[in-house]
């Protein structure tokens, strides 16, 4: 049985200064909400944020960007966010961006033992820079390295005390990967179940890579609200 | 307003004729931007599934407001529905779908595209850096990559270049590209003429141009949007 | 809507001589029993078979040895057969042995379009003999590639008519990841259903990997039949 | 008959003392053969998940005849049940799980063990090779490796040598040793004795170890099998 948190204080009481943490979700959705506010609270500093997006100026990991937490940012997308424009500006904050597929495939890989592969995005790019290109069935790619973290934050539907993990629709996003990739994995869970609740054929982060869970109620805001007039 | 209603029939135009290069049977990402709104225009008696970045193979229309689930999104972060028989998968996955070659084709918006196939369209130096998402990714993984955008940019100077002088988001990646004014496509011998809009003249097009333009033998008119 | 066929014989039909085919399963389980007999009776020759095991002597891959339709075998283990041994020692038939976590990574790897990867297995081994061997933080790995086929033929629990898979316990194994390395996959499901009939957020396979499917009885031969005695 | 109960008793007494290996809340593989039997003694009390390669996270007792599903086995193509809270993958997750060192424990059985931690376990040249299947992977895959074998071959020579003669399935893979006569582990200084069955002395192991062994200052007593 993994360690169920008692709060989200002590989910996240063992991140220290300097840590690199992965936080799972696409925009704000699948972010690990309440996960996220508690590292806020708990006010640790320098941090290295590997994510896909650094959320909006007033949630998810734009808090801990206002509250200048971060050092560095690794992600694909972080148009979405004022504060971030004026930190890379201003010199306070370093920003490594990575193609998305290639930030997805890193994590992946550094979860799975895989040091290092070959992939064509961003040849002949910016990205390109100080990298190792190779030729493959006449075809050029670039090595890229796996990502691995200290902690990795994640957000999942339902969570059994297993550590079994079942994510909802587009939430899944970056979650399973970041769950497989961080050295201590943290899941903040909508639902947390008994062992066997669970279908053994449909759980998507097998519970080996998650240390500890939390219940946590989300509020999910959404960033583009899109919807057909009622006919 | 008039130059509103412009360009809003001049969007639809494009995206009208992107619409043409799917076909019953096609997966398809369709990039942020214009290229959503090609989606509007998909002929009802093809069969299309439309494949999203963030882990969605099978894109259904906009959600009625009572429909709304905030763990349903596309890649430009709107909610959307799942169509039937859709699945949802992790992001490794989803960029596994597109790096592995299995989308049929890919339309994207552009800035600058060149005449051997490179393609910018994600950062102008000196302005912020937003980031690439998946772009640099989608550009290399389908069966055809198509460029939306305008012939020309506001000040009407060439979009359509011999060499980007953007950051590039892919190295001859580009198959085809279709403006307002023209259809082009990306071949051995050079960026080749396939359609041109009704109201301009082949001359146009090539002043309009800065790449060298072949003129296709059998140049053919572009749909208009009525 | 993919293609449905209406017997094992058309499903095979396409596939011709010198063909690379990747066949699902470990040992017995999760095989695609009747498209391995509709191969044998195309008596197909020259094939080069991608699959982790090759059957035994009267069941599964076995029977394409048999027949003499493998030229090259790729896989991990070939313990179960006697025909196969025979005619590795006769010189009839070329093998490659690979681990079995590289195999599946580079089944995975060529699905995904990745070129190449670096693993740790086999380092220092029979198996890194002409292959680049690249330290990544002080570790030692080896460079292997991506593998693709001409076919790949899997064995799902039920489909559906858009070709998304769910798999049946421990019969998923190399499935997904052939279904995916294949240029044309053909699919055989214990049950064909009807496009939302399958939970979206419990697919294994995504349909856009599968080119056409089929119904098929299996019979679910046991290797290794072992149990309790009932108290 | 009397060799056969010998056997069967010395496969219990490593099995038992391999058993000792696993901590409550550990991620296990066990190889086939000999280490799977090791899952007959785990106490009770422990709280341990088995891996199995071939997709299973939590392996089950062996089914009553009405419980057997052909599409539920263990890698050693056994019939098997799941343990509740069980998760079912496929073989790259799987070896994604062993690769990335999310596994705590790996026991394995052996041909030759080096000093340096060198195993060989999979060929013998002149012999036909049936394959390395998953072992390769799962000695780099692991926090720890154990191999449980005999002391010596049957006819009497030592398997734990200075280097190993049969190809290699791991190089400085191993990190702990243990028999029907000894128990060692590798270290930096070389392989160190830390416990000897009953009816040893110290000078009979090291004749009957081609590797140089270290005596450790704390060497105990390995639990019999009684």
């Amino acid at each position: 049985m993994k360690q169920i948190y008692s709060s989200f204080h002590e989910a996240v009481k063992d991140i220290k200064d300097h840590s690199t943490i992965m936080v799972g979700g696409f925009g704000l959705v699948g972010i690990p909400e309440n996960l996220i506010l508690a590292l806020v609270e708990s006010n640790v500093k320098h941090l290295t944020v590997i994510s896909n997006n650094c959320g909006v100026d007033d949630w998810g990991l734009g808090l801990l960007l206002k509250n200048k937490q971060i050092d560095k940012m690794i992600g694909s997308y972080v148009g979405e966010n004022k504060e971030f424009e004026r930190q890379v500006l201003a010199g306070e904050l370093e920003v490594e961006l990575t193609p998305q597929g290639t930030l997805a495939e890193k994590i992946r890989a550094g979860g799975a033992g895989i040091p290092a592969f070959y992939t064509p995005a961003g040849v002949g790019t910016p990205i390109a820079e100080g990298k190792e290109v190779r030729t493959f069935n006449g075809k050029e790619y670039l090595l890229q390295e796996g990502l691995t973290a200290d902690f990795s934050l994640v957000r999942a539907f339902r969570g059994d005390r297993h550590g079994n993990l079942v994510y909802n629709k587009t939430a899944r996003n970056f979650n399973p990967m970041m769950a497989a990739a961080g050295a201590v994995t943290i899941a903040e869970v909508e639902e947390l179940v008994e062992p066997g609740e669970l279908e053994a054929d449909a759980i998507h982060t097998p519970g080996i890579y998650v240390q500890g869970l939390i219940e946590g109620q989300q509020e999910k805001r959404i960033e583009r609200y899109t919807v057909k007039a009622e006919a | 307003m008039a130059v509103q209603k412009d360009k809003a029939a001049i969007r639809e135009m494009i995206a009208r004729r992107a619409e043409q290069e799917i076909k019953s049977g096609y997966y398809v990402n369709l990039g942020i931007g214009m290229p959503t709104m090609v989606a509007n225009y998909i002929q009802p008696d093809k069969e299309v599934v439309l494949q999203s970045e963030n882990g969605l193979l099978g894109i259904g229309r906009s959600p009625y407001e009572h429909e709304v689930d905030p763990d349903l999104i596309n890649a430009g972060k709107e909610t959307v529905t799942a169509s039937v028989g859709a699945a949802y998968c992790d992001s490794a996955e989803s960029f596994a779908m597109i790096r592995g070659e299995h989308l049929d084709l890919a339309i994207l918006g552009g800035m600058e595209v060149a005449e051997n196939g490179d393609l910018a369209n994600w950062m102008i130096p000196g302005k912020m850096i937003k980031g690439m998402g998946g772009a640099m990714d989608i550009v290399h993984g389908s069966k055809k990559v198509v460029i939306i955008m305008d012939h020309v940019n506001k000040h009407g100077d060439p979009k359509i270049l011999k060499e980007c002088k953007l950051p590039l988001t892919g190295k001859g990646v580009v198959d085809r590209i279709i403006t307002d004014r023209a259809v082009m496509d990306v071949t051995d011998e050079g960026l080749k003429l396939v359609e041109i809009a009704e109201g301009w003249t082949v001359d146009e097009i090539k002043e309009q141009t800065e790449a060298e333009l072949i003129i296709s033998d059998e140049l053919l008119k572009m749909p208009s949007s009525k």
